[in-house]
């Protein structure tokens, strides 16, 4: 198990290296220059020296790199042209309003995924189950940004339910969430159906009827606890992505967010908030997944054994 | 907490949604000639002068002189303190100058020519130039005076104070700024106890967050959005002219665009009033100059008529019979219904041959191509922040500039000469001759001087609009 | 052994019908032909309706002629039925410079259809072989070339799409570009779980025993078997990747300004949402039934993939 | 057609599959195949019993390269052909094919009937010329008794039966001289299973092929062998001609199998007395020391656990136990009807 | 074998059961009018071929049919006198492990991987008896005892892949027998099994069975099985029960074709080698059961009636039932060549 792990955790550091790689020299190798995209078309020469100086973007490329990686280690991505701000701050700052986000999102995906799944599931082919499943696929056909300007035109300027935008009260996280549940909420609700309907079929489901036992335990304990396993590993892969997917939803409703903070932060061409995020993406994204496969360990005692 | 209670309306907050973003509260570095920055900055700091109905009124500045045409020298207002109550001095003032200056933020080109500022007491202010320098005036209509002891301090920005009626209390660099009231400050007590600024980056999110009385005042909408909001009962909707304008730069120095008869033709080809007045309504009236008709140093220019047939004639002449491809690129959401305008415009060339492909880019992008004058045509639009012609026309068609390809030695000639001329009238005709050459020769297609909108909640009074767009609270009230 | 184990989407919570049924019950069972007409249904009414959007994609633009550069902003704005200043009924409305939506969103089926087949065509085979490659040699290459596909998924794909924006300029192809390298490591997961799963079969085995190469091994027996699955993936994948092309067009990332996709043109409409609600709405819903349709054909060919399900 | 009879030699075969142990433990080697000895004649059968798991289809896999021996040699016509290179491994592929236990996952569920029959001449081209496809194919098919017009079938649209068919005349496609079939009727029914017996026994007289006949029913082994080895966690235990070894068992282990395989008709024949093994059967990734029996056997004494017991010549076979004598003294009068 | 002592009233008595599956390529019976008996305390043995129903059969009875696809369309199930299949399935699942209880085939797949077995039997407990979760857990111990898992108090706390085919067969015994049942259904109990591990499990049976005097039905394909423990045999063939009878009667004086074929097909260990005798032709297909009697296609003895009319299972001798027009001729041995 500790092998394991450690092995996973070498692997994880590995991928970061490569993350943190390519994210230094896409940005590099994009058109635009950080300081002319900070300063604007009329800054004379000698402030875009000075402005690279500073942010020691006059050295080598090689040199600019080992530096970079030098301070990445120590969790010091360097300050934010734009936003003169350590990118470190930065990016902690709006994790918290993307995290919130993200998890009020995946709570209701998931929870709403397994009612729903479940029902789709112990009913196939009926009426709730064709109803969900071209639900589910049209929640994942139509884009997010419609989807949430509909959501702000009927509940904020029609029904004046919900506040439009902004991340100041529990009421506004309504509609973002809901929003960047939707397309999640299809994954988890196909896969828990289908999971469910793959278990459901398995001999120790029969058995479990066979016992005697209400079908409410036979689908609730016998086979969920089976149907979590694939269940959780794409449900981790998908929180990952949340993450740093949710930059529709935080424009449309003006939250706050990670996502924003780095689209921005791409369009200025501020490279250490550009590090800085794709790194933490990557790092949660690699958690994330790290804690997945453990908990995958502790669902299924057979890999329990494997690892 | 220390809000002074004893002032009858109790808290008063208006609340105000942003289109863009306010990064920066620094007045004198890389934003000082930033929109978003400035709306706010103006509540907080003052500046000696300030342009009132396109005139020069002092402001901190009682008065000045020129002793001679290199120096200019003011006299400070006596008994002005900046909000934590230190009086305000001409160090103050010679501080300020200095940090943008020295901030090589895009204003510091203006005082180029400025080699010596002095303070001979606390309340005169000499500033001497090493060649006449006609837009002094002008430009210290954006110098904002902050405290000398501060200005140097970059953590002083993330809460900045001045002379003006409001300081900051936070400021969330890209997300929000909150202002409360100056108690400090001499003028009229502002009706207002703060004021906060919260950027929504969606039109819908700004509209609906209006609509339902989220926000009391946003602007920078786009105008098919004015015309539902005119309906509503609770909004008023003020449009006024601004210092901004549309416009749609050739790149003289390539091919075909060397020859002044196709600008010319490009330009003839458009129905351009037509356009503007489906796709634009009451938010831009078609441009009779180069400049916006607000702006110091605008005239009126021979007007292109949309004559296809002209157009067509121009480029036989230029040798261009059957027209040819370009492309004309623009970075994505600069401009007012830009992807609608360039669509219409691209169609109306296609009518006479021209077949101009469209390059939509990220702004980064497109600011690298610009500058590196790697493009055929580019739209855009821009503003004469200052109010003078100067900090358009020199800034921009200076062959030095190199912004567009093109060169004239005439034109640089009679810029220059504008710029060191002192005296106003004599700059606005030098500025008139100017505004013909880049009108006539086409440098640029300048259909529309762009009207600013500002819409308010129905409970918001006294708000003024001024054309340099940047919407002024300080005299709004709320009911 | 192998006995009647029914496919997973026909077996669900046994219950004994309560009726049990008369004694002289007529031998065809009643329940019979709505389910094989309904199954008939699910594969033939997508088919139809996707195979519609491809005559209107390449037959629609001929007829309505749509010219992307022909504007009319004095019909700007029409609601649906409108009467064009020239004399055309605008069906399904204008948009904000005039033109007529229907002959856009027919235009638009082109470039949209074409990206999501493009890109499925690049990330499917792309991903495919890399699967493929990894599943069969395992070892060091599946480990490196797994944490790629990592790396891939921990990296944001709106940083990825601006670099390609950015580097390559923006495109059609580079749209198309972007969405497969977002999409290659779905693909590549897939066929490698099936190649793996596949490579140690019997019958995999079997070709061995008869003097097989690994040319012949993954040509004849793990390629067919990797197909099906990844032409279900895909069916799903290019739901995804349509609507994502809509998504970068939000971003100002996606199809270049002048080349009218269904995502554009949705993009464009999404200030109008309140007043001219048909602009985005339209092409919005013909996406979705689209989409939709492609999803209930990728079930239908998984159940019939399934050889469980088709042997009987 | 038979010339001299070939042979297929396996001598000290060793066999191992790594594990990769827990996080805590070393990762070891399970050898599913220990130092195992055997000898396939061609025209004759030689019959492999054992129980799951003892290694039976490891060392048909070695037999025909599909795994590496980890130790010994294999020998075929007087030539060594383990560790073989490429080419010598592709035309061994023509002597030596295997016949797979599950009709269902042998067989290519993607391709027809015509595909699979002449996979092996796809693979060898050259071998046999494209124009004689078709001919050879139905020539097949008939060869093991099925109708030429299955050719253009999917396996699903056959029956277990005559996928299995269908998997014989695959292997007898390339002609070979020895045929390893591993539990070949393990999956069919009783009446499917005589017809497929039925259809090897013709193939062998016919061809005078060489079995080695893997399975786990006795009677089906007992049935088809000339020869009969029993194996157990990786070893064979007892070896020699299949009537001496079935009617006369000496080994412990042979003894219990044979009492415990139920009869069709226990009244038409003499109550036999039944052996029960007591006890799990050890893992072979720790087999037990000394003989691999002993946990299980009614005669284990202290030596047993010490010294493993090799393969030595008792009473016409070859058995590895130290208490063959005593064992096969012990033998039930009813098994032993017949002393020959 | 002593032979139980015919109650009056049976204690499940299935008649004309039909079942039919509503699969992808349409509807298909897979019971075809079955019919058979099992009297309290006797062992009835049901034979057949893979796919002939046996399952299905069984399934029903435990109201374990999948709810979707699958219809009764006619037929009564009465258990101990009370008509089930007119029941709930609620209902029906009440008698469910406390009247009638179930053995699986594959206790690898019966048994739920991430669920501690000794929590699988205790939740019977709990859950069907309410006992306290203490309670419940030192019965699930006591009962893995009582089929003799060693270490049971410390197994019980192991997942089902940690324990050997043969121990988790025991388990799901163990399981299905907690709440003492007084029929067990045993479908395939050994199939997947070795012959010594096959004993070993019998054997438990029997014991279990005659100390609790519980009827059981037996399914399974192996003849010597169901020789081994059964009291009455009932053979099925495509959806029907095509004979039943006493074991000895059934298996020595046939009535059917097919159970004559089937006893022939089966190599006799006396006469090794010697050529068998399979029932030709395949299986019918369930999509297209011939007319009249479904055996007909491959019946030596088959006639023109056999063609048009279905037999239907009558009495040939005392307790001896057959569904053929010439039973009687089969039954006195009337041979191919005879009736032709
Ligand atoms: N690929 C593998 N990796 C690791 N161990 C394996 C592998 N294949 C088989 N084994 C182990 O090797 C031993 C022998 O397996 P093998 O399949 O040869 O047995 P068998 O006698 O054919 O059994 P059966 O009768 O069930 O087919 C078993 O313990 C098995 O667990
Ligand atoms: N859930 C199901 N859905 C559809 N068809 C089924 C289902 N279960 C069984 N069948 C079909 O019903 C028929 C009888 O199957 P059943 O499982 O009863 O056979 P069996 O006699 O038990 O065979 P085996 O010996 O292989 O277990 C088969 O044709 C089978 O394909
Ligand atoms: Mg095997
Ligand atoms: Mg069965
Ligand atoms: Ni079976």
């Amino acid at each position: 198990m500790l092998r394991y792990a450690l092995r996973r955790l070498a692997i994880s550091v590995l991928v970061l290296f490569g993350a943190a790689t390519v994210v230094f020299f896409a940005m590099r190798a994009v058109s635009g220059d950080p300081a002319t995209a900070v300063l604007g078309p009329d800054a004379d020469q000698s402030a875009i020296e000075a402005l690279r100086r500073e942010y020691g973007l006059d050295a080598s490329l090689p040199v600019q790199y080992v530096q970079f990686l030098r301070r990445a280690v120590a969790l010091d991505f360097g300050e934010s042209f734009r936003l003169h701000d350590a990118a470190t701050n930065l990016v902690l700052t709006h994790l918290s309003a993307t995290a919130a986000l993200a998890l009020t999102a995946f709570a209701i995906a998931l929870v709403l995924g397994f009612a729903l799944g479940t029902l789709a599931a112990t009913r196939p082919d009926g009426v709730v189950d064709r109803v969900v499943s071209v639900l589910s696929m049209l929640t994942q056909s139509l884009p997010t940004f419609w989807v949430g300007i509909m959501l702000i035109l009927v509940f904020s300027r029609f029904l004046h339910l919900l506040p439009s935008s902004g991340a100041a009260s529990p009421a506004a996280m309504v509609m973002p969430a809901v929003t960047l549940a939707l397309p999640l909420l299809s994954v988890v609700l196909r896969l828990v159906r289908s999971g469910l309907l793959d278990v459901l079929h398995e001999d120790y489901v029969v058995t479990a009827r066979a016992k005697g036992l209400s079908e409410t335990r036979v689908v609730g304990w016998h086979a969920m606890r089976n149907m979590l396993i694939p269940v959780v590993t794409v449900a981790g892969l998908e929180f990952g992505s949340l993450l740093g997917g949710a930059v529709i939803v935080e424009t449309v409703f003006a939250w706050p967010g990670v996502g924003r903070l780095m689209t921005d932060a791409i369009a200025a061409r501020d490279y250490s908030v550009v590090q800085a995020c794709v790194i933490t993406v990557a790092v949660i994204f690699i958690v994330v997944n790290l804690l997945v496969d453990l908990l995958y360990v502790r669902l299924d005692p057979r890999v329990r054994e494997s690892v | 907490s220390d809000d002074p209670a004893g002032d009858g309306g109790g808290v008063t907050t208006l609340r105000v949604a942003n289109p863009t973003p306010v990064v920066s509260l620094n007045p004198f570095a890389a934003n000082s000639a930033d929109q978003p920055t400035l709306t706010v900055v103006q509540e907080v700091f003052e500046t000696l002068v300030v342009r009132q109905d396109g005139k020069i009124a002092p402001k901190l500045a009682e008065s000045w002189t020129n002793p001679d045409p290199l120096t200019w020298q003011f006299v400070l207002r006596s008994g002005v303190t900046f909000a934590d109550g230190t009086p305000m001095t001409s160090a103050d003032a010679k501080a300020s100058l200095r940090a943008l200056i020295d901030g090589k933020g895009p204003l510091a080109g203006l005082w180029a020519t400025v080699d010596d500022i002095r303070t001979p007491d606390e309340r005169t202010l000499t500033i001497h130039t090493t060649s006449q320098l006609g837009t002094v005036l002008s430009n210290l209509t954006l110098l904002w005076i902050a405290p000398a002891t501060k200005i140097g301090d970059s953590a002083f920005f993330d809460a900045p104070y001045g002379t003006g009626p409001f300081k900051v209390s936070s400021f969330t660099a890209g997300q929000s700024v909150n202002l409360v009231r100056n108690d400090n400050y001499r003028g009229d007590r502002p009706k207002l106890t703060s004021i906060s600024y919260r950027y929504i980056p969606e039109v819908s999110g700004r509209v609906t967050a209006l609509a339902n009385n989220e926000i009391d005042v946003t602007w920078g909408l786009p105008p098919d959005q004015l015309t539902g909001l005119r309906d509503n009962k609770d909004l008023t909707v003020r449009s006024f002219p601004t210092y901004a304008n549309y416009y749609i730069w050739f790149n003289s120095s390539r091919k075909p665009f060397t020859d002044a008869r196709v600008r010319q033709a490009m330009w003839h080809a458009v129905d351009f009033a037509k356009i503007s007045k489906s796709l634009f309504d009451q938010a831009g009236t078609p441009a009779t100059g180069p400049l916006p008709e607000a702006v110091f140093g605008a005239a009126g220019q021979n007007p292109y008529t949309y004559d296809p047939a002209k157009a067509r004639q121009l480029l036989t002449e230029a040798g261009y019979p059957d027209g040819f491809s370009t492309t004309m690129m623009w970075s994505s959401g600069c401009c007012t219904n830009g992807n609608s305008f360039a669509d219409a415009m691209i169609s109306d060339w296609a009518k006479v041959g021209i077949v101009v492909k469209p390059q939509e880019l990220e702004r980064a992008t497109w600011l690298d191509k610009l500058l590196k004058l790697d493009w055929d045509s580019t739209m855009t639009t821009g503003s004469t922040v200052t109010g003078d012609a100067d900090f358009t026309l020199a800034r921009l068609y200076l062959s030095t500039a190199k912004r567009n390809g093109y060169a004239n030695p005439e034109l640089d000639r009679v810029l220059l000469a504008a710029r060191a001329e002192l005296d106003q009238d004599k700059r606005a005709t030098l500025y008139a001759q100017a505004g013909k050459i880049v009108w006539d020769q086409a440098v640029g297609i300048f259909p529309l001087d762009l009207n600013g909108n500002v819409v308010l909640r129905g409970t918001v009074e006294g708000f003024t609009p001024t054309p340099n767009d940047l919407p002024d609270f300080a005299g709004v009230s709320l009911r | 052994m192998s006995d009647g184990v029914p496919g997973p989407a026909v077996l669900g919570a046994p219950l004994v019908p309560t009726e049990g049924g008369p004694p002289d019950a007529t031998p065809t069972p009643p329940a019979a032909p709505p389910r094989r007409r309904r199954r008939r249904l699910r594969l033939w009414l997508p088919l139809g309706v996707i195979a519609g959007y491809l005559v209107a994609g390449v037959i629609g633009p001929l007829i309505a002629r749509y010219d992307p550069i022909a504007t009319s902003v004095a019909d700007r704005l029409l609601p649906p039925g409108s009467r064009m200043s020239d004399g055309g009924l605008a069906l399904l409305g204008t948009d904000q410079v005039g033109r007529d939506l229907l002959p856009q969103i027919m235009q638009g089926a082109r470039i949209s259809l074409l990206v999501g087949a493009a890109t499925l065509l690049l990330a499917g085979t792309v991903g495919a072989a890399i699967g493929i490659l990894c599943g069969y040699l395992g070892g060091l290459v599946d480990a490196t070339v797994m944490r790629l596909a990592d790396i891939q998924l921990a990296f944001p794909s709106i940083l990825l799409a601006v670099f390609v924006a950015g580097v390559l300029g923006s495109s059609v192809t580079n749209v198309v570009l972007t969405l497969s390298i977002t999409t290659w490591p779905i693909f590549a997961r897939v066929a490698r779980a099936q190649t793996m799963a596949t490579r140690s079969r019997d019958f995999a085995n079997a070709a061995r025993t008869l003097g097989a190469g690994p040319w012949h091994v993954v040509r004849h027996c793990v390629l067919p078997a990797v197909a099906s699955p990844l032409l279900v993936i895909a069916t799903v994948q290019l739901g995804f990747v349509i609507v994502a092309e809509a998504s970068l067009s939000f971003l100002s990332l996606g199809i270049p300004a002048g080349t009218p996709s269904w995502g554009t043109t949705i993009a464009n409409g999404r200030d109008y949402l309140a007043s001219a609600w048909w602009i985005a709405t339209l092409p919005g819903l013909v996406l979705a039934v689209f989409v939709v349709c492609v999803g209930v054909l990728g079930d239908e060919l998984r159940d019939r993939s399934d050889p469980n399900l088709s042997t009987r | 057609m038979s010339t001299s009879p070939t042979r297929l030699e396996v001598r000290q075969l060793r066999v191992s599959y790594p594990t990769h142990g827990g996080p805590l433990r070393r990762s070891a080697a399970v050898h599913a195949v220990e130092r195992l000895s055997l000898t396939v004649t061609t025209g004759r059968t030689l019959g492999l019993v054992g129980e799951s798991g003892c290694g039976k289809s490891t060392l048909a896999r070695a037999i025909v390269g599909l795994r590496r021996p980890t130790g010994g040699e294999i020998w075929y016509a007087g030539e060594r052909v383990d560790h073989a290179d490429a080419a010598r491994r592709r035309r061994l592929t023509a002597e030596i094919q295997m016949v797979y236990q599950d009709p269902y996952s042998s067989l290519n569920p993607r391709k027809k009937v015509s595909f699979i029959v002449t996979e092996g001449w796809r693979v060898h081209r050259g071998s046999v010329p494209r124009d004689q496809w078709p001919a050879r194919t139905a020539d097949l098919l008939a060869r093991v008794g099925l109708a030429a017009e299955l050719a253009d079938r999917y396996p699903h649209q056959l029956s277990g039966g005559q996928r299995q068919r269908v998997g014989i005349a695959r292997a007898l496609a390339m002609s070979p001289r020895i045929l390893v079939c591993d539990e070949p009727v393990s999956a069919l029914d009783v009446s499917v299973q005589a017809q497929t017996l039925n259809l090897l026994a013709d193939l062998r007289a016919d061809l005078g092929l060489g079995y080695l006949f893997i399975a786990h029913d006795l009677s089906v082994v007992r049935h088809i062998s000339d020869d009969l080895a029993v194996m157990y966690l990786g070893r064979i235990v007892e070896t020699g001609p299949a009537a001496t070894v079935y009617d006369t068992p000496a080994h412990p282990y042979t003894r219990a199998l044979i009492s415990a395989a139920p009869v069709p008709r226990p009244w038409a024949t003499p109550p036999a007395e039944r052996i029960l093994l007591t006890g799990e059967v050890p893992s072979p990734a720790s087999p037990p020391s000394g003989c691999r029996f002993r946990t299980r056997c009614r005669l284990a004494q202290p030596r047993c656990a010490e010294v493993e017991p090799e393969l030595r010549t008792v009473a016409g076979r070859e058995v590895a136990c130290h208490y063959a004598e005593s064992s096969l003294a012990d033998t039930p009068p009813s098994t032993t009807a017949v002393t020959r | 074998m002593v032979a139980p002592p015919h109650t009056p009233r049976p204690l499940l008595t299935v008649d004309d059961l039909v079942v039919s599956f509503d699969g992808p390529l349409g509807a298909y019976r897979a019971l075809n009018g079955v019919s058979f008996a099992v009297g309290r305390g006797e062992t009835l043995a049901i034979l057949g071929e893979s796919g002939s129903g046996k399952s299905v059969t069984v399934r029903a009875v435990m109201a374990l049919l999948p709810r979707h696809s699958a219809t009764i369309e006619r037929g009564t199930i009465r258990y101990d006198g009370e008509e089930i299949s007119a029941l709930p399935v609620r209902r029906t699942r009440e008698l469910s492990a406390t009247e009638m209880a179930m053995v699986f085939q594959d206790s690898l797949t019966a048994l739920n991987p991430v669920v501690r077995v000794g929590q699988q039997i205790a939740e019977l407990f709990r859950v069907r008896q309410r006992t306290s979760r203490r309670e419940a857990w030192r019965r699930a111990v006591a009962g893995l005892e009582r089929v003799g898992i060693p270490n049971a108090a410390r197994r019980a706390h192991d997942y089902p892949h940690q324990f050997s085919g043969g121990m988790r067969q025991r388990v799901v015994i163990a399981m299905a027998l907690a709440l003492r049942p007084r029929l067990l259904i045993a479908d395939e109990p050994t199939t997947a099994l070795d012959v010594t591990v096959q004993a070993q499990i019998m054997d438990l049976l029997r014991e279990l069975r005659e100390a609790d005097g519980m009827s059981m039905i037996l399914i399974t394909h192996d003849l010597g099985v169901v020789a081994d423990v059964a009291d009455r045999v009932a053979v099925m063939y495509a959806g029907t029960v095509v004979e039943s009878g006493p074991l000895r009667t059934v298996y020595d004086a046939p009535a059917h074709p097919y159970t004559r074929g089937l006893m022939a097909s089966i190599p006799a260990p006396d006469r090794p080698g010697e050529r068998l005798t399979p029932i030709e032709g395949m299986p019918p297909s369930p999509l297209a059961t011939p007319a009249g009697c479904p055996f007909h296609p491959r019946c030596p003895l088959a006639r023109s009636a056999c063609r048009t009319d279905r037999p239907t299972l009558r009495t040939v001798a005392a307790g001896h039932q057959a569904a053929c027009h010439y039973a009687e001729e089969v039954m006195a041995g009337v041979d191919v060549a005879d009736a032709a």
